[in-house]
């Protein structure tokens, strides 16, 4: 017995180094997917992978790259974030796979991101996040705080005259650090502490009795409030419910969300919820061509009922610009297409144009949506232009004097503009 | 127990207003405004110059949303009454337009197919294309302007209900004219509740009167309600009223109102605590039989109440236009699917492992793991989307700062429900006396001649039903999900062991006394902080008292 | 002949020094595999396999951990995971403070989450976690004073069999809970990454690496040793004694409760042990691994090599790791499925796991019909006295 | 200072901390008795197990127990052995040691050993280290933890095997033992902690002709240098071995004398033998 087991580890080692081996002869240009398929954060990132996939097959369609064929190697980090680590060295080193498409949650990308960059690996990350990173190896193509949250806010503040903020969040990274800025930015605003609340709640939170009601309580002194709800996933459709429950409707107190997009909605009697909000680059709602193209070719891919969202939006934008840089550095070596990446346009799916900037974040449209009780978004409000990406926040102590230029002769993730040095470096 | 079955009560009576609710209830979520579309519009008086009033409507077609406001107080202005339930459908976002004829109308969705009928004089139009026809969007700001218009408009509705609510809206948007209608309502106002509202009204305008005296009164008028308006008004006039006598009055007033409301306030924190209880219960009582009377660990047992709640999503999705009575189709069909699979656990695996407690525990896991992944296969790793009928909607309100809601009522009354059933099952039943016997002394049971295989599949059966039947209520608080059971396993756990094991009433204690634990440790603590309290206090409690809250005693306990 | 059975038995547990010396040679032969040879060679061992087997045999030590109390004792905690988590997070906030100003912020002091939370200085339980002798002294401290505390509370009042286990989920359950909150000061959610070297040597090199997974095979290789010597010890006769009848040992003098404390606390210092060397390997910790499920997980390795033999438990841990990792690969959905399946069969046709299938069949060939029943007593008494638990 | 002392005594490294550390007090049978068992009452919610029982055993003396099921034999034993604790009454092991205040470890480290009706073994453990496990030595986690067989000790359990007779057996699973074997093991077990007091439950039962002449025989020649009490059904047996006999009924003593005594005695005719003439 045990002599199989030693035998299935020396088969193990062997079969692995082979393999290693083996992948070298490929003449394929190798995309990575590393989006969980398995566990918790399968319901959201399924469907990034499919839109990988969907990418790659169309590109295949229009003759590959490079004159070589793609092929989308996938593997399943189970939503358990040491396997990210160990899926993206097994891409890297394995597979050898020249890009990664990949991660959700800000901890898998943390996860992956130390194995980055010591095999110089390339990521695109899709999912809107918290900010405060900004790597060589990783492109973020989803919002910064700074093209979700403070764009809503002022939304808010402007247009519905709000002068209380509840900003309830799910207790962990984003939310806390978007809930920083938020108080932050708020308070520069001259909004007095008495008038924001700050309340956190466990992952999957269910009874939201309490503080729904402590939110009605604290809404009915008067001023106008609303809440900016940084709420994960599953806990959502509770949360709404209570709000529809206890008669809290998007008159009284509009609440709007940096994490409900299509996908949650579809899992969601969104009736009771109409007429409260949600911030984002991208609605499915949005109408133009490119959008419609999309849309059609993803259900296709797809099925019927399938919707599309903002992370979406975010693949679509970072395979085309990759593809794009692909084909201007004439290589897939890292270096090369890093450097070609920056400044790369690509049309977006809300019919602007998205800029790739030094600081690997992208300049997107910010748009605000009403949602409808057929469990779409209705526009009430867009940026004018676009809004560029911050990688670090401007409203916190920690990183407001700190820049992110990956062009030469900077080449810094973390630059201190006070002490004229890059924190990297050293 | 007793006060229990009183809000039951008072929640009953608070339904027969709720049933006839419609959707203004899931937008508003308060039961007067349920009445509003039930009452028959007014006849448009013939004064209205209605051509005006159709370009205003073709003008509504056109504009954008941003530059809608104006039209529509036009609008009002022009059309009054007779607009009142063309700017209830809009608010309801029921108002379409055709788009060849750019005539405004309301739709209607009635079993799947669109009605529609004119907004002016409204004819019907008969069953409409959903082609045919473009929405008409509304966003915030023009709801909150429906909200009140509507309001306006009804001050002299026939219903006083209907009358108070409006006059309710109007409060925070008083100016002259608005006051105006008031008054003038006041005078021929009948019902007292609306008059005193009114004067509420008239109160809070007046408060920026110059004359101290008036001010004073006003205080007196306001001191005797509990509408945050006043609240908030008297705080401002404690605060800066530049005449000593009225802050001082205004602030006594205020220390009176906030007394009464903490008091309210109590009862809130001790309704969340009871319905969290209810829930708990819920989750748990299956497993104070199979655990309990069984002494079988069933960690599949989250699994069971999951499947109630898919089953509840499959009832909805095979009678879409009844989703009002799906619950009652639900919960029979849960019981009977979860008892199902739960005989068939029993049968296929627990019995082979009987007397290895630590066996069926591993079990029974992996079976929960296999039910997870099964879910996740068949209906997508994505919650389902479980509708709340109407008359579960919205809450009872008792006063300004006190209100139940409706869903939570009725989970805490069906918790007690499940939990009497349970007992009269186990005490009167002949089941019950069997499973008592097995439970107690398998082998005398069997000597007896008692077939402890049958009774043991049927009470792991009943157990696995109930869980089925927690399902259905879960789905109307929380996410369908294959997650679903993971959430509520271990707390049922908690419960069983908590309430002593074997002793449906120690279940029934702990549920309760847990939730109202957590509910008022949950406003000091925070939600997670109360949480990891409870769980290490059971967990310390147990070292003390291995046996429970309510342990069995005797010889056989040994 | 019955000097023959002793000799069997005694031999049967003797296995334990070829299985070390099998351990030990390929752990040499996969670390000269990944250092001297070149990348091209067929003997090439990557260094993605050697951090693999490293994680591997970590899990190994963990359900030795929990085999040494389950298989030996009869008592099943579903809480291990948490011993295994703390072990981690102590090594990991030793690692943390070696990034030192290397943080994005390149604040000194303060780890980064710290920072962007806007921490105003470290936390008093931080203090000190930069000296390597001071983390490791936590390594073994924290999880062995929360296991004394639980034990010393559960065993004193005498709850047994399935509460117990109930419990000792509720504790990882609650430790999650707490440790997924930011203001506790362990990263929350994100838990602790983004570590750069440990006592002086660069965690990314490859030396490292093959040097972290040759301590953990030697480390495994010691408890086991050392384990197997205290199970062969009269205490260990008295731990097996408790397992097969609590209530006759205490009649003839043991306090048991003692001895269940004692064993309770070196199992979670191992677990602890394999989880401060899990963390430099896999570059993360985070309050995931507290999740009851994982706990479980462990148990069902255990299940599957065979309790009650410590050789069975490694072997359990390898194999179950093994084919998760190459069964997700193929089909991610199918593998709660499988994993699921697992334990029903274990546990209803499998109860002693492959280590009694093995020695069934090693019997049958001896076909010696004490020797038959022998091994199904020893292997259906803990049953027998977990039923006993069950129904106090 | 003193907490330096204090430091210093826990440091010592001639003995094993306190807490490992059991006492083990001198039984003290001045007044030749070893067991004055006196007012016991316990009552399993409403049913009197115990009713103001007293028993008074001589050291040395073999008792023999009697009495219908349900009498509070057993119980008896469980109270006397610290398995549970009365709702009153005092239970003295010598003049000096109140076993109430004792846990069954301490009460079997006293030297009073307890044999139960169904017979339990550790069945995993061959017969030798069973007989092993319960030898009479430092019952804590370290000395056994550390302790090595000794030669005595090989002595004592060589002894104690040919006195249970299964010298045999003695590296055979004690599970694959037969029912009457196991009996024998568990008698061996006590023997072998050299105990003052042996508590005696039904040691025949499901055993052969001869294996309880044996039995008879093992136990007469216990007592003297030890106590012996027997809770037994087996009348024969009974008169066999007794020299003392005790009839409990409804959890009080009905009688106590001599086979002829107890037997001719009306009240237990009537409520004992009287049912099994």
């Amino acid at each position: 017995m045990k002599l199989k087991s030693i035998a299935a580890g020396v088969a193990l080692s062997l079969g692995a180094s082979v393999i290693s081996i083996s992948a070298m002869a490929a003449e394929t240009i190798k995309v990575g997917v590393l989006h969980s398929l398995s566990g918790t954060m399968a319901i959201s990132e399924t469907t990034l992978k499919d839109t990988v996939l969907m990418m790659v097959e169309e590109q295949n369609k229009k003759g590959g790259l490079l004159g070589k064929q793609l092929e989308a190697v996938v593997v399943d980090p189970a939503s358990n974030w040491p396997l990210f680590a160990e899926k993206t060295r097994e891409l890297l080193t394995k597979e050898e796979v020249d890009v990664i498409f990949g991660c959700w949650t800000s901890v898998s990308r943390k996860s992956a991101l130390p194995v980055l960059e010591e095999l110089n690996g390339l990521m695109f990350y899709p999912v809107q996040y918290e900010g405060e990173e900004s790597s060589k190896n990783v492109f973020y193509t989803g919002a910064a705080p700074n093209q979700q949250a403070i764009p809503a806010v002022d939304y808010l503040a402007n247009d519905l005259e709000v002068e209380r903020w509840v900003l309830a969040g799910t207790d962990y990274v984003y939310p806390r650090t978007t809930n920083k800025i938020l108080e932050a930015y708020l308070k520069s605003k001259g909004v007095a502490a008495e008038d924001i609340m700050i309340n956190y709640t466990p992952f999957g939170h269910s009874d939201w009795q309490s503080i729904v009601s402590d939110i009605k309580k604290f809404g009915g002194e008067g001023k106008k409030t609303a809440v900016v709800s940084t709420i994960n996933g599953d806990a959502n459709v509770p949360f709404y419910k209570e709000l529809g429950n206890q008669g809290i409707s998007s008159e009284d107190i509009p609440v709007v969300a940096f994490s409900v997009g299509e996908e949650e909605l579809s899992g969601l009697d969104t009736k009771p919820l109409v007429g409260h909000l949600a911030a984002w680059n991208y609605f499915q709602s949005v109408e133009n061509d490119a959008n419609t193209a999309f849309i059609k070719k993803w259900k296709a891919y797809t099925s019927e009922e399938r919707v599309t969202n903002d992370p979406m939006e975010a693949t679509y934008i970072g395979f085309n610009m990759w593809a794009n840089a692909v084909t201007k550095a004439g290589t897939t070596d890292v270096d090369a297409v890093e450097q070609a990446m920056i400044g790369q346009e690509t049309p977006n799916l809300t019919g602007g144009v998205a800029v790739m900037n030094k600081n690997h974040h992208l300049s997107k449209p910010v748009l605000i949506g009403e949602i409808q009780d057929n469990g779409q978004f209705e526009v009430v409000w867009e940026t004018e232009g676009v809004v560029a990406g911050d990688a670090w926040s401007d409203f916190l102590p920690g990183s407001k004097n700190l820049v992110s230029d990956w062009t030469a002769p900077t080449k810094c993730g973390n630059y201190n503009t006070e002490s004229k040095e890059c924190i990297a470096a050293k | 127990m007793r006060r229990l079955f009183a809000i039951l009560c008072c929640y009953v009576a608070a339904s027969m207003v709720s049933v006839q609710a419609q959707e203004p209830v899931a937008l508003t979520g308060d039961i007067q405004a349920a009445a509003m579309p039930e009452t028959t519009p007014e006849k448009a008086p013939e004064t209205v110059t209605s051509d005006s009033v159709e370009t205003l409507l073709t003008k509504l077609t056109a504009v954008k949303l941003s530059k809608a406001l104006p039209v529509l107080e036009k609008l009002e202005t022009q059309g009054g009454a007779a607009l009142l339930p063309m700017f209830k459908s809009m608010l309801a976002g029921d108002l379409y337009y055709i788009k060849s004829s750019k005539a405004v109308i309301a739709v209607v969705k009635a079993d799947g197919k669109l009605t529609g009928r004119t907004v002016l004089g409204n004819q019907d139009l008969g069953v409409i294309e959903k082609k045919q026809i473009k929405k008409i969007r509304v966003n915030n700001k023009l709801r909150v302007f429906l909200r009140q218009a509507i309001a306006r408009l009804q001050i002299g509705a026939p219903d006083a209900e209907l009358r108070l609510l409006a006059v309710k809206t109007l409060l925070n948007s008083l100016n002259s004219d608005t006051v105006e209608i008031l008054n003038s309502a006041r005078a021929s106002e009948s019902d007292e509740d609306v008059r005193n509202m009114i004067d509420l009204a008239l109160a809070l305008h007046q408060s920026a009167s110059p004359s101290s005296e008036t001010r004073y009164a006003v205080v007196a008028v306001l001191a005797d309600s509990l509408e945050k308006e006043a609240r908030n008004k008297l705080a401002e006039i404690a605060e800066q009223d530049s005449d000593k006598k009225v802050r001082l009055a205004a602030a006594k007033a205020l220390k009176k109102i906030n007394e009464r409301i903490e008091f309210y306030d109590f009862i809130d924190q001790l309704f969340f605590g009871l319905s969290l209880g209810s829930v708990l219960l819920l989750a748990a009582i299956g497993l104070a039989i199979t655990f309990g009377v069984m002494g079988v660990i069933n960690m599949a047992h989250g699994e069971m109440i999951m499947l109630g709640a898919y089953t509840t999503y499959v009832v909805q999705l095979m009678m879409p236009n009844a989703i009002e009575y799906s619950l009652w189709v639900a919960i029979p069909l849960a019981f009977v699917v979860s008892g199902l699979v739960g005989v068939m656990i029993e049968r296929g695996v627990i019995r082979h492992l009987h007397g290895r407690p630590l066996e069926t525990l591993l079990a029974t896991f992996g079976i929960s793991l296999i039910l997870q992944q099964l879910v996740r296969s068949v209906f997508s790793p994505l919650n389902r989307q479980v509708a709340s009928p109407e008359w579960l909607s919205g809450s009872l309100e008792i006063n300004p700062v006190l209100s139940l809601t409706l869903n939570r009522l009725y989970i805490l009354a069906f918790a007690l429900l499940v939990f009497g059933l349970l007992l009269i099952i186990l005490r009167k039943t002949s089941l019950g006396l069997n499973v008592r016997a097995v439970s107690q002394n398998r082998d005398m049971a069997k000597a007896m001649g008692i077939k402890t295989g049958w009774v043991d599949a049927m009470t792991f059966g009943l157990g696995s039903g109930i869980a089925g039947i927690a399902g259905v209520a879960l789905s109307q608080l929380t996410n369908v999900g294959p997650n679903l059971g993971q959430a509520y396993i271990i707390d049922s756990f908690m419960v069983v062991v908590f309430g002593g094991v074997g002793n449906l009433w120690g279940t029934l204690v702990a549920a309760f006394s847990l939730g109202i634990a957590n509910k008022f440790l949950e406003p000091v603590t925070g939600a997670v902080l109360a949480s990891i309290f409870v769980l290490v206090f059971i967990i310390l409690f147990i070292q003390k008292r291995p046996k429970g809250l309510f342990p069995q005693k005797g010889r056989a306990a040994e | 002949m019955n000097q023959l059975m002793r000799f069997s038995r005694l031999h049967g547990d003797s296995k334990v020094a070829p299985f070390v010396a099998i351990l030990v040679l390929v752990t040499l032969l996969a670390s000269m595999g990944n250092l001297l040879m070149p990348q091209d060679s067929v003997f090439y061992v990557s260094t993605y396999t050697i951090t693999l087997l490293g994680k591997y045999l970590c899990y190994a030590m963990l359900a030795l951990a929990v085999d040494v109390i389950w298989g030996y004792c009869g008592i099943l905690s579903l809480g291990h995971g948490a011993f295994f988590a703390l072990g981690g997070y102590a090594m990991g906030m030793y690692l943390m403070r070696q990034i030192g100003d290397r943080g994005v912020y390149g604040n000194p002091e303060l780890p980064d989450f710290m920072v962007f939370l806007n921490w105003s200085e470290l936390p008093w339980f931080w203090q000190g976690m930069d000296q390597f002798w001071f983390a490791m002294l936590m390594v073994l401290l924290v999880p062995g004073i929360l296991a004394f505390v639980f034990g010393w509370l559960a065993f004193r009042s005498r709850v047994t069999g399935v509460y117990l286990s109930i419990m000792t989920q509720a504790l990882t359950y609650a430790l999650m809970l707490a440790f997924f909150r930011n203001e506790m000061g362990f990263g929350g959610n994100n838990g602790l990454t983004d570590f750069k070297d440990i006592v002086g040597f660069d965690l990314q090199a490859d030396s490292t690496r093959v040097t972290l997974f040759a301590i953990t095979a030697l480390m495994l290789a010691v408890i086991l040793v050392v384990s197997h010597k205290i199970l062969q010890s009269r205490m260990g006769k008295v731990i097996v004694a408790i397992r097969d009848g609590e209530s006759r040992a205490r009649f003839i003098g043991y306090r048991t409760e003692r001895f269940k404390v004692w064993l309770f606390v070196y199992s979670a210092l191992i677990a602890g042990v394999a989880g401060a060397l899990y963390v430099p390997q896999v570059g993360i910790i985070n309050p995931g691994e507290f999740s009851p499920l994982n706990s479980i997980e462990m148990v069902i390795w255990v299940a599957v090599g065979g309790r009650g033999t410590l050789i069975g438990a490694i072997v359990g841990a390898l194999l179950v790791n093994y084919a998760k990792t190459k069964f997700t690969a193929i089909m991610p959905d199918g593998w709660l499925f499988a994993l699921g399946a697992l334990f029903v069969f274990v546990t209803l046709y499998l109860p002693q796991g492959l280590m009694g299938l093995y020695k069934k069949m090693m019997d049958k060939r001896k076909n010696t019909t004490d020797g038959g029943s022998g091994p199904d007593d020893v292997l259906s008494a803990p049953v027998q006295s977990s039923a006993k638990g069950g129904d106090v | 200072m003193s907490t330096l002392t204090d430091v210093r005594e826990v440091m010592r490294r001639d003995q094993v901390w306190s807490f490992l550390k059991d006492e083990q007090p001198q039984v003290d049978v001045s007044h030749d008795v070893i067991l004055y068992v006196e007012g016991l009452n316990l009552s399993f919610d409403g049913f009197k197990a115990l009713n103001d029982l007293n028993l008074y055993v001589n050291d040395g003396e073999l008792r023999c127990l009697i009495g219908a099921n349900g009498a509070g034999k057993t119980t008896l034993m469980d109270v006397i052995t610290g398995k549970t604790t009365p709702d009153s009454g005092t239970v003295y092991f010598g003049q000096s040691l109140n076993l109430l205040q004792h846990d069954e470890a301490a009460i079997a480290q006293l030297g009073i050993g307890r044999k139960f009706q169904k017979p339990t073994v550790f069945e995993a453990h061959s017969v030798f280290d069973n007989l092993e496990l319960s030898l009479k030595q430092q019952k804590t986690v370290m000395p056994m933890l550390l302790a090595r067989l000794t030669p005595t000790e090989l002595d004592r359990i060589d002894e104690v095997l040919n006195v249970i007779g299964l010298k045999e057996q003695r590296f055979m699973q004690a599970g694959a033992l037969s029912h009457g074997q196991k009996q024998w093991l568990e008698i061996g077990m006590l023997l072998v902690a050299e105990p003052r007091l042996l508590l005696i439950d039904e040691p025949v039962a499901g055993m052969t002709a001869q294996e309880t002449e044996r039995t008879a025989e093992l136990l007469t020649s216990l007592a003297g240098e030890r106590t012996v009490i027997v809770v037994e059904h087996d009348m024969e047996f009974v008169r066999s071995i007794a020299r003392t006999v005790t009839v409990l009924h409804q959890g009080t003593v009905l009688a106590e004398g001599t086979m002829d005594q107890v037997q001719n005695n009306p009240d237990v005719i009537e409520v004992y033998l009287g049912e099994a003439p």
